[in-house]
């Protein structure tokens, strides 16, 4: 497939390439929705059927974290916005500023990430043949409510660690087009006529962004109230 | 080698078979109409409008707005016939009436087990009398299964974790297949059994003719083992409510609301008793899930009922007559 | 397409409404509401992801095809939801 | 046979995309459309003949009720790599991934693909995921079914169900990116006048497809990623010893299984959209009504999974809604026969093979929709669900419907994609023994199944042998019905006629390009001035002197 500068061989006009770009990146992101969509519905179910179990596995999360975390990413999409604006008005040195200022957020928040899973394998809350809750956890009038609480706590902790596990994936992913961004940026490929690349990995990580806007409700915040 | 046939339509041998039968004929017509008139029309299109030299082309005609409404809207009528015709029976299918004898029937890998309401147990083997409604409450152990009667044209899936249900009413007596008809691995081909459909004398006679064993009583003996007894007690004075003419009646809870006490209500509240706390108790009772089977659960659950009457109750090991809640 | 270029101030004040809106889910949260908990704070976080789809993702001035694809993913995803918890929900009744 | 014979024969071009480059490098990396294309037809081809044979097996074994060949772990092992190897590895890519890529920038006079590198991927992922599914047959097989339902797939199963799912979970993501890919490049890279009511009915087929792609498939990667890990951590979403619901995973699962019905068979419909009118010379009947029939079947068959759960314990009123929908969208399909049947009035019809497809598509395809009727109202379906009735209903939908479009394909485009022409007496010989050989295979099944027989059975009571008996003996006509059309094929591969570049001729953009295309498709973009499947205004056609044949003129609509 040869190419002429930025144009593929196989587009007529830059403006079609861009549209085509567009638009397959916004079908891409409909595909995500529905795929974290199913695991939100298993998350669904599997929480009505086990509420106490639930609420009492969401109370041993560090909200404090959870919640600086959010403010983080949130901030991330915020550079993130401001990356595409330079490239759209050419300033290609903030271009470069505003990705790099993405990417040290977005790793931020890996970095929290990572400190919370470490805590979880301190204390056995690894869904897994080691799993186990403290006792002082289970000696909770509600947790008598739960004839099963143990095997129902380790269903709210897989679902923690996978839905937050596929998050974390697509933020490695982001963090990994980011950094090509960065290169191809600091070689002024991105000027006021040709920056999809910067709106597309954009979207992509507003999109990422959102997937966790609804994560920490449902995973931090459950009957906080009761604690 | 000989071949076996069977007719055509499977003999109906209960109150839906009649009914599932003629709407099935009813979509056969509908069904036969439409392939005959499309294959009809090809064939004279075929022959009639044949390519006669190598240059001619077709007609340009290119649709009709009054004819695509008109086959939008005939097929969208018949369509629609039969979609509240097999919600009628749908819904009777899936609401059984009101006094049903009952019998318990649990699926595992891979056999059929089925326990009568007066304790007699059954393996791939059911016995029913003609002309009564029977009700069949089912558990898995293991997998789903399905238990399915052909002659009878109704079928359920039997789900782990949950109780599901399967009506009918045997209008002929005889004996039919059952099969498990939910894939549920290697030896599914050999989870069949026969439904034999008696006379209620007969069945009367096979009933008192040798209960292995006896459900309530068996349920009897759980009761006093797991001491379910030193806080049930009689007349209401334990530290849980009585069960005495609990089954089947409304039990006002501790959030506030009513709920009728039915097998399900009694297997939920043995295997998980905070889900639903009668008013005016604490929630005590610790859960017994893991720690007894659901064959357990179902000789609890006919105990219980055996408790409607307190006379009964206490005869509950001679077995007769109490089939069901009548 | 001609891009709409949205002012870096516009960018700022999403941001702050969004800082703004997380800590309030995190008070809702410890306010008893009974059942309307979760419903308090997933119209909490439906607020913020429109805010993101609509400034930081452009769409309210996108083309109308973008638009409908949005409109019509997130529709997609609330059949799915509704269709299969309409049978949960309506399992006890008779 | 064709117009061809007035004009002076046509040699094949210079250079095309099949020798425009040599080596195997030149094909493993290509990013043209045409190549990948070939890539997938002769990988589906293996998957098709792998799941032949397994097929095979299944209808020896049943000759008699006791089992006549296999053990039963062998058995449950051959169905299930049937249907696993048959609808994810060849129906599902079938039409879509050969044929679709192939003509669909074609046909809308494009380049290519809009994303050439990863339409490569997306064959490169379904390899991947062909692959595991093949190492999970090879070690130990699988034998949970293709539908997977938990927990026998995720807790009590003992075979290789973990590189089975990913597999699958793998090919998943191949589709995703062949839908987008479709979505895209008819949004965007039509030629100058190709407007959207001048698209081919085959693109509008597509375009329907490729929602449900995108929109279906990310659910059942979902799923199967649950369910994969529910079997190797032991977790239990959908365990209910654990706290989960198996019937949560039935939801998920059919949420994408169902679409995927019209994966296979939505594309089909395209491909009889375009053989009819190219062998009546006509205009497609109720052009726009047959557009917006394709994307309602999709739309709507996106809310009828759950008829598959009617006996699964769901809520009786979640039933009745889903019932409702299954009959609304028997509406479309119907609308849709009622079309091609009127494509053919006062036509010009011929009989070449593809028209052959065409008519046995047809036949089959009322059969399985009419009898998909007793399965989607509920009064019936509770008698004969999962018996051998669902079983011959969806063959002759998958089979009938989606491989005897696939079949007509094959035959219409195939001078087109080769350049060559098959001997037309095998193939009309090879497609009637195809009808014949179906008929017998399936339909002794519909008996069978409403007098009780289940599925998945490998012993089965004596009364139900006469059918199997008949079924067996279908399925060995069936076998040569395949096989010959593989021979002559290849053979028509180095002795064919030169088919030269409108052999039929047909009206798309696709013909109007040398047989076979050259690498960038045309010489110069095209720029379309008529209207889909208008015979009338093109003297290009090499149809010189027109004639139509007597009548009173009609209207048009």
């Amino acid at each position: 497939m040869h190419r002429t500068g930025e144009l593929y061989g196989h587009f007529e006009t830059l403006d079609q390439q861009r549209e085509s770009a567009s638009l397959g990146m916004w079908i891409f992101l409909i595909t995500e929705v529905m795929f974290f969509g199913g695991i939100f519905l298993a998350y669904t179910v599997n929480r009505h059927a086990n509420p106490v179990a639930f609420a009492l596995g969401s109370n041993t999360l560090d909200l404090r974290l959870g919640a600086i975390n959010t403010g983080v990413l949130l901030a991330s999409s915020f550079t993130m916005a401001m990356a595409v604006w330079a490239g759209h008005t050419g300033k290609q040195k903030l271009i470069t500023l505003f990705l790099i200022l993405t990417l040290v957020l977005g790793g931020i928040f890996l970095g929290i990430k990572t400190v919370e899973y470490a805590g979880k394998f301190e204390h056995h809350l690894v869904p897994g043949s080691s799993f186990h809750i403290p006792a002082e956890d289970v000696s909770a009038a509600a947790a008598k409510a739960d004839p099963d609480f143990s095997a129902h706590a380790q269903l709210f902790f897989s679902l923690y660690f996978g839905m937050t596990g596929l998050h974390a994936l697509h933020m490695v992913v982001g963090a990994g087009l980011l950094i090509w961004l960065i290169r191809q940026s600091m070689q002024g490929r991105y000027t006021a006529k040709y920056n999809t690349p910067v709106e597309m990995v954009g979207l992509y990580w507003h999109f990422v962004d959102i997937v966790w806007i609804y994560l920490f409700p449902l995973l931090y915040l459950i009957d906080r109230r009761h604690k | 080698m000989q071949l076996q046939t069977s007719s055509l339509l499977p003999e109906q041998a209960s109150n839906f078979a009649g009914r599932v039968d003629a709407l099935m004929l009813y979509i056969l017509g509908t069904s036969l109409f439409f392939t005959l008139l499309v294959v009809i029309l090809v064939v004279i299109f075929s022959l009639k409008y044949r390519r006669q030299k190598q240059t001619e082309i077709g007609v340009p005609l290119h649709g009709s707005v009054p004819l695509e409404i008109f086959w939008t809207l005939v097929p969208l009528v018949l369509a629609m016939v039969m979609f509240a015709w097999g919600a009628v029976i749908y819904m009777d299918f899936r609401h059984a009436p009101a006094d049903t004898m009952d019998v318990y029937v649990i699926g595992k890998q891979w056999m059929w087990k089925l326990q009568h309401a007066d304790g007699r147990r059954e393996i791939n083997e059911l016995h029913v009398p003609v002309g009564r409604d029977v009700k069949l409450i089912m558990a898995s152990e293991d997998v789903i299964h399905d238990f399915s009667i052909p002659n009878f044209r109704i079928k359920m899936d039997v789900v782990p974790g949950r109780y599901t249900t399967l009506w009918f009413r045997a209008t002929k007596t005889g004996r039919y297949h059952f099969y498990c008809s939910q894939y549920c691995g290697t030896s599914h081909a050999l989870m069949i059994g026969w439904v034999t459909v008696m006379e209620p004398a007969e069945y009367a006679a096979w009933l008192s003719g040798g209960a292995d064993s006896n459900q309530p009583g068996a349920g009897e003996k759980l009761f006093a083992q797991y001491s379910c007894s030193t806080c049930h007690m009689p007349a209401g004075k334990g530290r849980g409510p009585s069960l005495v003419g609990l089954y089947g009646s409304k039990v006002k809870l501790a959030d506030g609301t009513t709920v009728v006490a039915d097998d399900a209500y009694i297997r939920e509240s043995i295997v998980s008793p905070k889900a639903k706390v009668t008013a005016g108790y604490e929630p005590l009772m610790p859960s017994f899930q893991g720690l007894i089977t659901e064959e357990q659960v179902l000789s609890l659950t006919a105990y219980i009922k055996s408790l409607q009457a307190p006379a009964a109750a206490s005869d509950a090991s001679a077995g007769a007559p109490h089939m069901g809640k009548k | 397409m001609s891009e709409h270029i949205v002012s870096p101030k516009l960018y700022l004040g999403i941001i702050l409404t969004l800082m703004v809106l997380t800590a309030v889910t995190v008070g809702a949260a410890y306010v008893e509401l009974g059942p309307w908990n979760i419903v308090v704070a997933l119209v909490i976080a439906t607020f913020k992801a429109t805010l993101v789809v609509l400034y930081f993702m452009h769409v309210r001035y996108s083309p109308g095809r973008t638009q409908l694809i949005v409109v019509a993913g997130v529709f997609w995803l609330g059949l799915l939801l509704f269709m299969t918890l309409a049978d949960y929900a309506t399992r006890s009744w008779y | 046979m064709s117009a061809t014979e007035s004009r002076p024969a046509e040699q094949l071009p210079e250079k095309h995309y099949l020798n425009a480059d040599y080596g195997i490098r030149s094909w493993l990396l290509t990013t043209d459309h045409k190549r990948i294309a070939l890539l997938y037809l002769v990988s589906v081809t293996f998957f098709f003949l792998l799941g032949g044979v397994f097929a095979g097996l299944i209808r020896l074994h049943l000759l008699t009720p006791k089992g006549a060949l296999l053990s039963p772990e062998v058995y449950n092992r051959m169905f299930t790599m049937h249907g696993v190897a048959m609808i994810f590895f060849f129906l599902i890519p079938s039409i879509p991934a050969v044929f679709g890529n192939f003509f669909i920038p074609l046909m809308i006079g494009a380049k290519d693909l809009a994303f050439p590198k990863i339409n490569l991927l997306s064959w490169y992922l379904y390899m991947i995921g062909g692959a595991l599914a093949l190492y999970s047959f090879m070690s130990g097989g699988l034998d949970t079914g293709w539908t997977f339902y938990t927990p026998l797939s995720s807790v009590y199963s003992n075979s290789a169900v973990a590189p089975a799912v990913l597999g699958v979970f793998i090919n998943g993501f191949s589709s995703i990116l062949t839908g987008l890919n479709f979505l895209v490049t008819v949004h965007t890279m039509r030629a100058p006048g190709m407007t959207w009511f001048r698209l081919p009915m085959f693109v509008w087929a597509h375009y329907a497809t490729s929602i449900i792609m995108i929109l279906g498939t990310p659910v059942v990667a979902t799923t199967l990623a649950l369910a994969g890990m529910e079997r190797l951590f032991h977790l239990g979403f959908f365990n209910p010893q654990l706290g989960g619901d198996p019937v949560l995973f039935q939801h998920l699962f059919w949420f994408y299984s169902h679409p995927a019905v019209y994966i296979m068979i939505l594309p089909a419909m395209g491909v009889i959209s375009e053989i009819i009118p190219t062998f009546s010379r006509k205009p497609l009947f109720g052009y726009k009504v047959m557009a917006g029939a394709s994307l309602a079947i999709a739309i709507v068959g996106f809310l009828v999974w759950a008829h598959h759960m009617f006996v699964a314990g769901q809520s009786a009123y979640a039933a009745l809604a889903f019932s409702f929908l299954t009959m609304l969208v028997a509406v479309p399909s119907a609308v849709k026969t009622f079309n091609w049947t009127a494509t053919m009035y006062r036509g010009s019809i011929s009989f070449q093979t593809p028209m052959v497809y065409a008519f046995g598509f047809l036949g089959l395809f009322l059969v399985g929709g009419l009898t998909g009727l007793f399965l989607g109202t509920l009064g019936t379906d509770i008698h004969i669900h999962d018996t051998y009735f669902v079983v011959a209903h969806f063959h002759y939908i998958m089979v009938g419907g989606a491989v005897m479009g696939y079949m007509g394909a094959l035959h219409y485009w195939w001078p087109k994609m080769s350049g060559r022409m098959y001997s037309e007496t095998l193939a009309r010989f090879a497609a009637v023994v195809l009808f014949v050989g179906f008929n017998l295979t399936f339909f002794p099944q519909f008996l069978m199944g409403y007098a009780g027989m289940p599925r998945r059975y490998h012993s089965y009571p004596p009364e139900f042998q006469i059918y199997n008996v008949l079924s067996t003996a279908g399925a060995t006509i069936l076998a040569i019905g395949y096989i010959l059309p593989i021979l002559y094929l290849l053979w028509s591969l180095k002795f064919g006629p030169v088919a030269g570049r409108n052999p039929w001729p047909s009206t798309g953009l696709e013909w109007q390009t040398a047989s076979p295309p050259p690498t960038e498709n045309f010489e110069v973009t095209p720029v379309v001035t008529w209207e889909a499947y208008d015979f009338e205004n093109r003297p290009d056609l090499g149809l010189d002197k027109p004639v139509i044949p007597a009548g009173p003129a009609s209207g048009h609509d």
